[in-house]
């Protein structure tokens, strides 16, 4: 009986999971039209819904009507392939996002890890996608990905790591269990958050990170040659991981599900669940604004800037800032 | 809009003279050109501002380096390369008009080209940048620069034929070769005596063959 | 599976015809594809579900479409200049949903042909617009495109861009003032909206000409 | 982390390896073979040989090196340009740019018009400067016609043609933001730009390609809707200049990509032929308006504006600077505009005596010349114009290799280049 409730309790969350990726796209998308908008003193869109609120969602749906294209001299398994393997590591990585008290589809003991672990994976379907278009743009582009996600990663994890001594786990809940205990992860881990920031731009291709879709320079990439739905899961998974990464910042430097204050940071029961989708959702929202923000400023750099900030900053900084939690919890014994 | 006028920059900083703003006087270059080649004096020509001298087509090189590194002409900067054609029968031209912050006057040097025959030695070892002005007079009117190492049609496709600038290229609609001339007849009430239009506008020859433009 | 095939589709089916559901099978017959005039297409075979099927669908999804035409980032001449005005602060056509220009052909709805088609570039344009994927659509801006206007007489100049490709809709002016193009680009909505059901198939589309090397002389 | 460091190629420090530990062997150096002509099948045309010594350079391909086709539609080349780059990874070796993907052919066809209606020929040719272009065409008939233009007339053109320098280096700003990633400055841009074409269109009739000079004159005097957009729009231009140099010329990274990048010599410049605000860059005083003034420049009080560096930044703090200056200038032409006539007594075909007359003025781009030969009818037997972008596009080659594919974009944008003006 207990299997059986397992089994129906992870197909609802996935399949739950799965459908929300695609309004939370929708949502991203649509604050990405109208906040750049408003920032470049324009409208934007407002014909379709009120306020022209249902504007991305018409985006996502012509996708699907469009003519389905697979360049003759494209290697058509991985090109079909490539997709899928970067809209699932978006998708997939939600299953331990912890919502609000209750609502983890997974709560792991590992949780941290298992993030990171498939959030790395879509460089692979770019790489693939790259690869497999046949196209030489694409083929830059995908290049580009991964000698930039794979950079990327190591500063971002190793400035997670700072926090993972810190709270002295790799679960998300009891991460922010701790946090709501000694304070948010923001006061004593501030050089971990902007190494971490910075990284996560980087990690999912935003401006001023966007080397791989540089559309000034390479057409679009690897999703040159993409067109109709398998473009618009590229599309999709691109704005996905923004909330996602926007939402994981949320969980480990900004106290998750937390209210900013204490009289109740947290309540009981359903309410609780709510109260904490509450501020879950806006503190991640607010990233995802000032990463709209920032594409709306900040023109791009270069690729050789990119990979020797990466390196020769932002590596070195994270190394110190781990050695220096590290010694600080053994010798005030956090 | 204070901060964007700076102090007025000396004579010296800006390193020519600073009387320019008068109609120019090209005397002083003309004696200068005469002093310094005088197999050039019968054909020295000169406007308002500007100096004009005729060379064959094979002297171009020699004459325009002289020009650039007189202390005293210093004509230093190329301002355009242009062929001009004479019509069939008659012959090619390349123009050059240079710049010298020495004197107030452009200086246009016409360099004769066989129009049978159109060679001209390439100018890309003076002024590297005359490669596209050479590159497009060969690529329109089919003038071949020899020593020029990237000589091949700019504009048009590489296979085109024809060289449309020429004289003898009449544009595939009416107007090139018509008695208009491209002025629409109704504007034109001289094209209504066609005669009288004919033997002035003869191929090849040009209009009031006395003065040549 | 009711088969009903109209005696000939796509090319103009007009009156009751087009009211007619058909559901064609897939299965991969000659004749039938021929039936739908589809035999011209290069690969031949089975080839975008909603070309094939009009159903009532398509009036919402047309709705969609009009609303969400991504144009392609290609500027030939003067008219990119107004056409990227209209896509600025005040003129802002990103209200009805076109402002993502797209760089790349695969990911575009419409072609904007905006400035003077010389010959050397005719064939570039035409592969550009092979490379859209359909539904496209093309709107012709400006003189030049529609007839080749001042240029009409040059040696080097198309006499207009629906010599080498189907046009949809034309937008006179040298170039059209930016509210010019927003209300050619009304008029592309409803056309779009009219043409419920009534998709043109690779015959209707004019010459598709896929080895275009060379100048169109 | 200084962008002028040449990034390392690691096939160059391969071969340098292998080349030392022969050395050391005592072997005798490896040969490089001289690579492979890769034809032009590689950048999807038909086949054929090389036709000349420079093309053969640029296909033949060394290990390791690849032929990106960038144009000729690519958000990047400003309109219809094909850049052939040579590539080591994404380290530029070569580039060759091809050209005439936009040739209309305007120069035959102004010698099949009246000098009257070569006016509507030339708009097009630099479409962003499209006042500059008539400005030449105007002087050079002038000059044949033998008559001059009244002096309201004079006026009117210089500030309608400094209103166009305005919005043109405008433009550029924008323009280069954009090739880098930033997509607001040109948004910006585009408002100062909506503002001053609507004005013009207020005097001209045309927002865009204006037809406005006239032979011995302009088309129409200044009316009250022009001169009230023009008191707005002075009111307003320097905040909305404001708002796009906020966003770059402080910014750390546009900085990083710009400055140092693509550093052109002074001589190097003269030897290309590059003028105007990249010329000016690269400190060498030259300016039209100052070295063979024409129109009223000689009455108006101005300096020409150097900057020391020649690279990137610099182009785009020209640009900056000009534009003030433009607008300073604006506000001289406005307070000692004279009253009278705006146009010449001339008759409707103008047939000017033969003769040959060179008019060049400063367009935002550089020098732009027109030369003219009458042969007494009524239009020119010979009309050839120096376009500035054309001549400046042949500085990308001689920069760029060493650097990589995001770099040319942006020393590309630099210059400035306008297609229309480019392939005429």
């Amino acid at each position: 009986m207990d299997l059986l409730f397992g089994i129906l309790r992870f197909l609802l969350a996935t399949t739950l999971l799965l459908l929300m990726t695609i309004p939370t796209a929708f949502v991203v998308i649509q604050m990405e039209l109208k906040v750049i908008a408003q920032m470049q003193l324009r409208y934007g869109p407002n014909r379709v819904g009120p306020w022209g609120m249902f504007q991305s969602t018409i985006h996502g749906f012509k996708f699907l009507a469009k003519e389905d294209h697979i360049p003759d001299q494209a290697d058509r398994a991985t090109f079909t392939l490539a997709p899928w393997m970067v809209y699932m590591a978006a998708a997939m990585s939600m299953l331990v996002m912890p919502f609000a008290p209750g609502a983890i589809a997974a709560d792991f003991n590992i949780g941290i890890v298992y993030f990171f672990a498939v959030i790395g994976l879509s460089v692979v379907g770019l790489l693939i996608a790259g690869w497999a278009s046949y196209n030489k743009y694409s083929l830059l582009g995908g290049l580009r990905s991964a000698a930039q996600m794979v950079s990327y990663e190591i500063p971002l994890t190793l400035s997670v790591v700072g926090v993972v001594v810190l709270g002295g786990t790799l679960n998300f809940r009891e991460l922010i269990a701790w946090q709501q205990l000694h304070g948010w992860m923001l006061i004593w881990q501030p050089v971990g958050l902007g190494i971490f920031y910075i990284a996560s731009l980087a990690e999912i291709n935003r401006t001023p990170f966007d080397m791989v879709e540089a559309d000034s320079e390479l057409v679009a990439g690897p999703f040159t040659e993409y067109s109709g739905m398998r473009f618009g899961f590229f599309f999709f998974a691109e704005y996905v991981a923004l909330f996602i990464m926007s939402g994981v910042m949320t969980a480990l430097f900004f106290g998750g599900w937390l209210a900013p204050w204490p009289f109740p940071a947290q309540l009981e029961g359903f309410g609780g669940t709510l109260y904490g989708l509450l501020w879950f959702f806006l503190k991640s929202y607010m990233f995802v604004f000032v990463a709209v923000w920032l594409r709306a400023t900040l023109p791009r750099v270069r690729v050789d800037q990119l990979m020797g900030m990466a390196w020769k900053v932002l590596l070195p900084l994270a190394m110190l800032n781990l050695l220096v939690t590290a010694g600080a919890v053994l010798v005030f014994n956090l | 809009m204070a901060d964007v006028r700076r102090p007025r920059p000396t004579a010296e900083q800006l390193g020519r003279r600073r009387t320019l703003s008068a109609p120019a006087k090209a005397g002083a270059l003309v004696r200068l050109l005469l002093d310094r080649f005088p197999g050039l004096a019968s054909t020295i020509w000169t406007d308002d501002d500007t100096v004009e001298v005729q060379i064959d087509g094979a002297g171009n090189v020699a004459l325009l380096g002289d020009l650039r590194d007189d202390p005293e002409l210093h004509f230093w900067f190329l301002a355009d390369a242009a062929a001009v054609d004479y019509g069939v029968g008659e012959r090619f031209e390349v123009v050059y008009h240079l710049y010298s912050d020495l004197h107030p006057a452009w200086l246009r040097v016409r360099a004769r080209v066989d129009r049978a025959d159109p060679h001209i030695p390439t100018i890309t070892g003076l002024w590297e940048g005359a490669n596209f002005h050479e590159r497009e007079m060969y690529d329109m009117m089919g003038i071949l620069f020899d020593g020029n190492r990237d000589l091949r049609r700019i504009f048009m496709s590489p296979d085109y034929r024809s060289f449309p600038q020429r004289r003898d290229f009449l544009l595939p609609d009416d107007a090139a070769d018509s008695q208009a001339a491209g002025v629409n007849p109704l504007e034109r009430p001289e094209t209504w005596d066609l005669t009288r239009l004919e033997e002035s506008r003869a191929p090849g020859v040009m209009a009031g063959a006395g003065d040549e433009p | 599976m009711a088969l009903e095939v109209p005696e000939r589709a796509g090319a103009g089916a007009a009156g009751a015809e087009a009211d007619r559901i058909v559901i064609a099978d897939q299965s991969g017959s000659d004749e039938l594809l021929r039936e739908f005039g589809m035999e011209e297409h290069p690969r031949g075979g089975f080839h975008g579900l909603l070309e094939v099927i009009p159903t009532r669908a398509d009036i919402i999804l047309d709705l969609i479409r009009s609303n969400s035409l991504w144009p392609l980032l290609s500027g030939l001449s003067c008219c990119a200049i107004e056409m990227m005005s209209t896509a600025t602060s005040k003129n802002d056509i990103d209200r009805f949903g076109m402002f993502p220009f797209r760089a790349s052909p695969r990911q575009a709805d419409v072609l904007i042909v905006a400035g003077t088609l010389t010959t050397k570039m005719a064939g570039p344009l035409v592969r550009l617009w092979e490379q859209m994927p359909e539904p496209k659509w093309c709107v012709a801006m400006g003189t030049c495109t529609t007839s080749g206007g001042r240029f009409k007489r040059s040696y080097s100049v198309v006499q207009g861009v629906d010599r080498v490709m189907p046009v949809d809709v034309y937008v006179p002016g040298c170039p059209p003032r930016p509210e010019g193009l927003i209300y050619g680009m009304m008029k592309l909505h409803e056309l779009v909206k009219q043409r419920r059901g009534e998709w043109p198939t690779y015959v209707d589309r004019g010459p598709q000409r896929s080895n275009w090397e060379g100048d169109v002389r | 982390m200084t962008s002028e460091l040449r990034i390392p190629d690691p096939l160059e420090l391969e071969a340098a390896e292998e080349g030392r530990l022969r050395a050391v062997a005592g072997l005798p150096p490896l040969k490089r073979g001289g690579g492979e002509y890769a034809g032009f099948e590689s950048v999807g045309l038909p086949d054929r040989p090389p036709q000349t010594e420079r093309e053969r350079e640029v296909y033949t391909l060394d290990e390791g090196e690849m032929l990106v086709n960038m144009g000729p539609q690519h958000p990047s080349t400003h309109g219809v340009m094909r850049l052939v780059i040579k590539v080591r990874g994404e380290v530029v070796i070569d580039i060759d740019p091809v050209l005439g993907y936009l040739h209309r052919g305007i120069e035959k066809l102004c010698e099949n018009a009246t000098y009257t209606t070569v006016m509507t020929y030339v708009d097009p040719m630099d479409y962003l400067s499209a006042m500059h272009n008539e400005h030449a065409p105007a002087i050079a008939f002038e000059k044949l016609f033998g008559i001059k233009a009244p002096p309201r007339a004079e006026y009117i053109r210089a500030l309608v043609v400094e209103l166009n320098r305005v919005f043109s280096h405008g433009l550029m700003m924008g323009f280069l933001a954009l090739d880098m990633g930033g997509l607001t400055p040109i948004l910006y841009s585009f408002i100062n730009r909506d503002d001053v074409v609507d004005m013009l269109s207020a005097i001209s009739g045309q927002r865009m390609l204006f037809n406005f000079f006239r032979v011995g004159g302009v088309n129409f005097d200044t009316n009250d809707e022009f001169m009230s957009r023009l008191g707005t729009w002075r009111a307003g231009v320097l905040k909305t200049i404001e708002m796009s140099e906020r966003i770059l010329t402080d910014n750390e990274i546009f900085r990083g990509r710009t400055v140092g990048m693509g550093v052109l010599s002074g001589a190097q410049a003269i030897a290309l032929g590059v003028t105007g605000p990249s010329l000016r860059a690269s400190g060498v005083p030259f300016d039209v308006r100052k070295a063979h003034p024409y129109s009223i420049y000689p009455e108006l009080e101005f300096d020409v504006i150097t900057q020391a560096g020649g690279d990137v930044y610099s182009r785009y703090l020209q640009r900056v600077a000009e534009l003030k200056q433009s607008i300073h200038l604006i506000d001289q032409i406005v307070d000692k505009m004279p009253h009278g006539p705006v146009q010449a007594q001339v008759p409707g075909i103008i047939r000017p005596r033969p003769g040959r007359a060179y008019a060049a003025v400063e367009s935002p781009r550089g020098l732009y010349s027109v030369y003219a030969i009458s042969d007494g009818g009524p239009n020119p037997y010979r009309f050839r114009m120096r376009d500035p972008s054309f001549v400046s596009l042949q500085a990308l080659p001689k920069l760029m290799p060493g650097r990589l594919i995001a770099d040319t974009m942006a020393v590309m944008a630099s210059f400035d280049p306008v297609m229309g003006g480019v392939d005429k």
